[in-house]
C-alpha cells in the first residue's frame, strides 16, 4: 500500500506528540555536548506545524511537506530550524502534484531532504550530526528496496539504519555544530540532531505500521 | 531553578516587553515579530545595522540598540539562534536605501538562519553584506570544528561599527571597518558554575565545588577543559595568554579591554580580574587605552568571566570614543 | 566558595585597585585611607558629598563617584561599615570650602561609625552634615528595632542630591533635598540564594531549591519571612504592596522606579521584574516616569532583586536628569 | 594580687588569640542573625591592636586600654568597631594614672566600659547585644565583692555573669542591631556580640590566673 495524504498528515502529527514526549530526553542530550535546548527547540517547532496544519485541510503531501519545512524554518530557530526546514523543504518540492508515494516516491523524498541538509549545514556523514542517522536511513532503504521488500518493509528498514547511525555518534568526535568545540570531549555522546532523525523516521514507521 | 520568571515559554517576550517599557525613548519592542528596533528607525540614509542570537546573553543585543549602535536586534529563544522571519523584519525596518549590515556571532545556526534571511532580503532587492564575528581562542581547531564561535568581540564591533555608520560611512565601508575589528580581536572564557536554560529547568552541567571550565561558550556549552579552581590571578592569566598569542600584540601597542561577567559575576570580582588583566599587560608593555567591566555579554545566570582584546589604531579608537546612547551602553549623550 | 578572587582578605583592595585602573578619569584611589574620591577633588565652592558601607553592594557606592553625584566613597570590608579614618580623610579630601554632606546608610554600625568620623571633623571645625536613609519597608516596626534599612533609595538620592550640588545648592539646601528623596522613596527587597562573604567562605544562609527569603537586605541578613517559591509577577506584587502602602501614592501620581539586582541574577530576569512591576502600577494610575533596571546596589552574589520607589515631583524630577558621568551611571555628557 | 600592667598586656594578647581561634565561631553566629562577620570584625581588629601594642613597650595600663579602643575603632568597624572601641577608651580613661588595679578599680573600668556601649549604641540589657554579657558580669562582680572575695575570683564571678547572661540572649528578641531586622526570628540563636564579650573576660580570667 503506498504512501497516502493521511499517512503524512498523520506522520507530522505523531512526530509532534514523540518530540514532545522526548523533550526533556533530546534537551538532556544536547547539555552534555550542545547547549540544552534541542529538544525544546523541536518540541516549539512540531508544536507550531500542527497548530498550523490543522488549518489546512485541502493540502496534498507535497504542501503539508513544504508548510512543515516553512513552519520549522519560522519557528525552530538554532542549527535544527534551518536544516530540518530545509529536509521538508525540499522533501515537498521532491513530492510535487504526487496523491500517493510509492517506495521509490519515498526514497526520493528522503535523498531530497538529505541533499537538502548537506548543502544547507555544509556537513558530511561522520561528523556527529544529524546526517549519520538520516544517511544509513536511506542506505538501509535502498537495500531493502533492491531486496524486493514492502514499503513497510522499507520503512522499518530505514528505522533501524537510523538507530544504528544514531547509535554509531557516540563514538564520533563531532566536528560539525556545536559539540565540534568540545573536541574529543564530544566521544562518549550520542548526537541530539542524530537521535531527533531517528525519532521522526520511528514516527513515520507508526504511522505506516497504524494505516 | 530559582529565576524570577513565570511562564519559561514567556520569558524571552516579557524581557522583551519589560525592556520596551523601561526605555520607551530608545526603543519600540515589535513582539508580533520578535525584534526590538531603534526609535525612528529606518535613519534616511544610513546604514542599517541588525544583529541578533539567542536571548539570555543580556545586555546583549537588545541593550545596544539605539544611537550610535545597533539599529535592531533579533532576541531568539533562549540560546537558540532566532529565526529567518526575524532578521527578515528588522531589515525592513530599518533599511534607510543605504543597504543593511548583518552582525552575526559564528554559531551554525546563527550562521544558517541569517543566511536565509539574507536570501530572502537579497531576493526583494535589499542591500545586504553580512559580517561574522569569530574572536574566542578557546576553539582551536579551527579546521575541525565549526570555526572560532562569536563572542566579546561582538559587543565592541557593534560599538564601533555603530559609530562609523552614524558619521555617514557606506555599506562597504562598514563592512571593511567591522572585518578590521573582528581580525584585532580575541577573547577568552570561564566558568565557575554552570547556567540553567529556564525551559531545561536544570544546570546544563554540573562542576564540583573545587572544579571550573576553561575555554567556555556563552551558552553552558562545555568548555575545553575542567580544571581545578584557582584564584583570579592564575584564571586572568590562563584566559590572557592564549589570546596574546593569537593576537601577537607588540611591546607598546594599545589595547581596548572587556572584562566580561557571564551574568552571575558580581561587579567586585571582575574589577579583581581587571586589577590582574592591568599588571599582566603592563608586564608586557601593552597598554589599555579603553576598558570596559562589567556585564556584557552573558550566559543567564552562569558564574564566571570572559576577556576580550582589541588591538586599537585611531580609527578604532574615534568610532569606539564616538556618542551612543542605548539601554546598556552609552556616553557623549 | 567560588570567586574570582585571590585572598579573601584582599577582595576590597584589589578591587578597589582595579577601579582606580578603569576609571582613570573620573575617579583616584586612596588605598592608604582606603577611600575612592573624585578625580580633581576638592571641588572648589561645591558642598563635598561622600558616603560609604561596607563593600560587597558595587557599583554602590565607589561606582557612584564624579561629576555630579558622589565626591568620595569609603568602602569598608565587606558587609561592615567602614571605620571612622575613612570617612574623615574623605572629608579632608572633599571640602571644598562649602560644607560637606555624610550620606550615611541607616544600619547601627554605619551610623555610629559616621557619627564618630563627623565628631571628628566637627572638632576640626569643618562643617558637616549627614543624612541617613531608612527606606526599608521590610523592617516593620521600627520601634522594635534598629529602624528601617537603607537600601535602593540611597542610590536615588546620591544621584538626586549629587546633581543639586552640582548646580551649586548650599549645605542646608542639599541636605533639604535629601531628606525629602529619603522620605518620598521605599524599598523591598528578596533573595532566591544567599550570598557568600569571601572570608566566611560559605553562603550565610541557606535556601531549599523551592524556598526565597522575602523582605532581605543587602548583606545576606535573613529576610522577614521565608516562602514557598512563586513567580516572578507573585513577587513583584508581594515587593510592592508594601512599598505602596507606606508611599501612600495616589492615582496620577509618578514615581522614579529602580528594578534591582542582588549581583546574582541577570538582567533577562529584572525586566521581566520591571515587566510585572509596569502593569502593576498602571493598574493603579501610577506611571514610571523614570527608572533605572540592573545591578546598582548588590549583596555579592546574592540572587535576587529589589524594588524602590520615590514619588517625584518637579524638583527631584530635574535633578535626576540633571548630568552623571560616574563610573556606573552615566548620561547628559 | 591587683591586676599589673603586664597582666592587662597579657589579656589583650590573649584576647587576640581567644578572639582568631573564635574567627569562625562568632562568624557562624552572626550568619543566623546578622551578616556573617562578627569573627572576622573582631579577628582583625585585635590582630591590628596587637601589632600597634608590640611597638609600645613603655605604656601604662591606661595607653594600653586606649590604643586599644582607638585601634579598634580604626580598625574593626560595623557595630561592634566603635562599641568595643568606646569601651576600652571609657576604660582607658577610668584607669588614668594606676599602675595596678585592685578589684574596685575593676570594676570602675568595666563600668566605664560599659556606660561608653550604652551611650554609643542608646541600648539597655535585654535588647540581644554585647550588654547582655557585660551587664550581668558587672553585676557579678559587685556581688563577689560584697561577698569578700579575691580579685581572681571576682574575675571568675564576671566571666561566669557574662556566661549566663549570653545564653540568656538565646532566648530574647532582638530589639537593637542587625539581629533586630528578624524580629521574632532572631529568639533561638546566640548573640555573636554578648559571646565575644564573654570571650574577652574568659580571656581575662586566664590571664590573671596565669599570672
Ligand atoms: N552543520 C551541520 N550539519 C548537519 N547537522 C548539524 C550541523 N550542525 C549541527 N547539526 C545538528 O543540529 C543538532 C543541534 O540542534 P539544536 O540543538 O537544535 O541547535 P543548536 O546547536 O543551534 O543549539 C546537532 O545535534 C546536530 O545533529
Ligand atoms: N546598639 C547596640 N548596642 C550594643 N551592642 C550592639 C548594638 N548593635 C549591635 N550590637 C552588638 O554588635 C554585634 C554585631 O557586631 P558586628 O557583627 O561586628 O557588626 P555588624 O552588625 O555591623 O555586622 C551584635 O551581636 C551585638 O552584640
Ligand atoms: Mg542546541
Ligand atoms: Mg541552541
Ligand atoms: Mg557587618
Ligand atoms: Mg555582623
Amino acid at each position: 500500500m503506498p504512501v497516502t495524504t493521511g499517512d503524512i498528515r498523520d506522520w507530522i502529527q505523531r512526530s509532534g506528540q514523540v518530540l514532545h514526549e522526548n523533550n526533556a530526553y533530546l534537551t538532556q542530550l544536547d547539555s552534555a555536548i550542545g547547549d540544552a535546548d534541542h529538544g525544546i527547540n523541536m518540541d516549539r517547532g512540531f508544536q507550531a506545524v500542527n497548530k498550523k496544519l490543522a488549518g489546512m485541510e485541502e493540502a496534498d503531501i507535497s504542501t503539508l511537506l513544504k508548510t512543515t519545512g516553512t513552519t520549522l524554518v519560522s519557528t525552530v530557530g538554532g542549527a535544527s530550524g534551518p536544516l530540518y526546514g530545509t529536509a521538508f523543504l525540499r522533501a515537498g518540492v521532491a513530492t510535487a502534484g504526487k496523491q500517493t508515494l510509492e517506495s521509490a516516491d519515498l526514497i526520493t523524498l528522503f535523498e531530497a531532504a538529505l541533499e537538502g541538509v548537506k548543502a544547507r549545514g555544509k556537513a558530511q556523514t561522520g561528523e556527529k550530526t544529524m546526517l549519520d542517522a538520516l544517511a544509513p536511513a536511506i542506505e538501509a532503504a535502498k537495500q531493502a528496496q533492491a531486496a524486493q521488500a514492502s514499503l513497510a518493509q522499507i520503512v522499518q528498514a530505514m528505522v533501524a539504519g537510523a538507530e544504528v547511525g544514531t547509535k554509531a555518534t557516540i563514538e564520533m568526535t563531532a566536528t560539525k555544530g556545536r559539540a565540534s568545540y568540545l573536541g574529543e570531549r564530544s566521544v562518549g555522546h550520542q548526537d541530539p540532531g542524530a537521535t531527533s532523525c531517528w525519532l521522526l523516521l520511528q514516527a513515520l514507521a507508526d504511522s505506516i505500521k497504524q494505516a | 531553578m530559582k529565576k524570577l520568571i513565570n511562564n519559561p515559554d514567556d520569558v524571552v517576550k516579557e524581557a522583551m516587553a519589560g525592556m520596551a517599557l523601561a526605555h520607551p525613548d530608545l526603543i519600540t519592542v515589535d513582539l508580533e515579530n520578535q525584534i526590538i528596533v531603534r526609535k525612528n528607525a529606518p535613519i534616511r540614509d544610513k546604514v542599517g545595522i541588525i544583529s541578533g542570537g539567542g536571548s539570555g546573553h543580556e545586555p546583549m543585543h537588545g541593550g545596544y540598540v539605539g544611537y550610535g549602535m545597533l539599529d535592531a536586534a533579533c532576541p531568539g529563544a533562549v540560546f537558540t539562534s532566532p529565526v529567518p522571519d526575524q532578521m527578515l523584519a528588522a531589515t525592513h525596518a530599518v533599511n534607510g536605501g543605504k543597504g543593511v549590515l548583518h552582525i552575526v556571532k559564528n554559531y551554525t545556526g546563527d550562521v544558517m538562519n541569517f543566511e536565509m534571511s539574507a536570501e530572502l532580503a537579497d531576493a526583494e532587492g535589499i542591500q545586504i553584506a553580512s559580517v561574522i564575528t569569530n574572536d574566542d581562542v578557546a576553539v582551536q581547531d579551527s579546521l575541525y570544528t565549526a570555526g572560532r564561535r562569536g563572542v566579546g568581540v561582538t559587543v565592541l564591533l557593534e560599538k564601533i561599527v555603530g559609530g562609523y555608520a552614524e558619521a555617514g560611512a557606506s555599506l562597504d565601508q562598514v563592512v571593511a571597518l567591522a572585518r578590521k575589528v573582528n581580525d584585532h580581536g580575541r577573547s577568552m572564557g570561564m566558568a565557575l558554575t554552570s547556567c540553567t536554560v529556564p525551559a531545561a529547568g536544570k544546570p546544563t552541567f554540573e562542576l564540583g565545588e573545587n572544579e571550573m571550565e576553561i575555554g567556555i561558550g556563552i551558552h553552558g556549552e562545555p568548555g575545553r577543559r575542567r580544571t581545578k579552581l584557582t584564584n583570579a590571578d592564575d584564571i586572568t592569566e590562563t584566559l590572557i595568554t592564549p589570546i596574546l598569542e593569537d593576537l601577537q600584540l607588540k611591546n607598546g601597542e594599545s589595547v581596548l579591554a572587556l572584562v566580561n561577567g557571564m551574568g552571575g559575576t558580581p561587579l567586585i570580582e571582575l574589577y579583581i580580574v581587571y586589577n590582574a588583566l592591568q599588571r599582566i599587560l603592563k608586564g608586557k608593555a601593552i597598554s589599555i587605552a579603553r576598558s570596559l567591566v562589567g556585564n556584557y555579554i552573558t550566559a543567564l545566570d552562569m558564574a564566571g568571566c570572559s576577556i576580550t582584546l582589541v588591538r586599537l589604531d585611531d580609527e578604532l579608537l574615534k568610532y569606539w570614543d564616538a556618542p551612543v546612547h542605548t539601554p546598556a551602553l552609552r556616553w557623549g549623550r
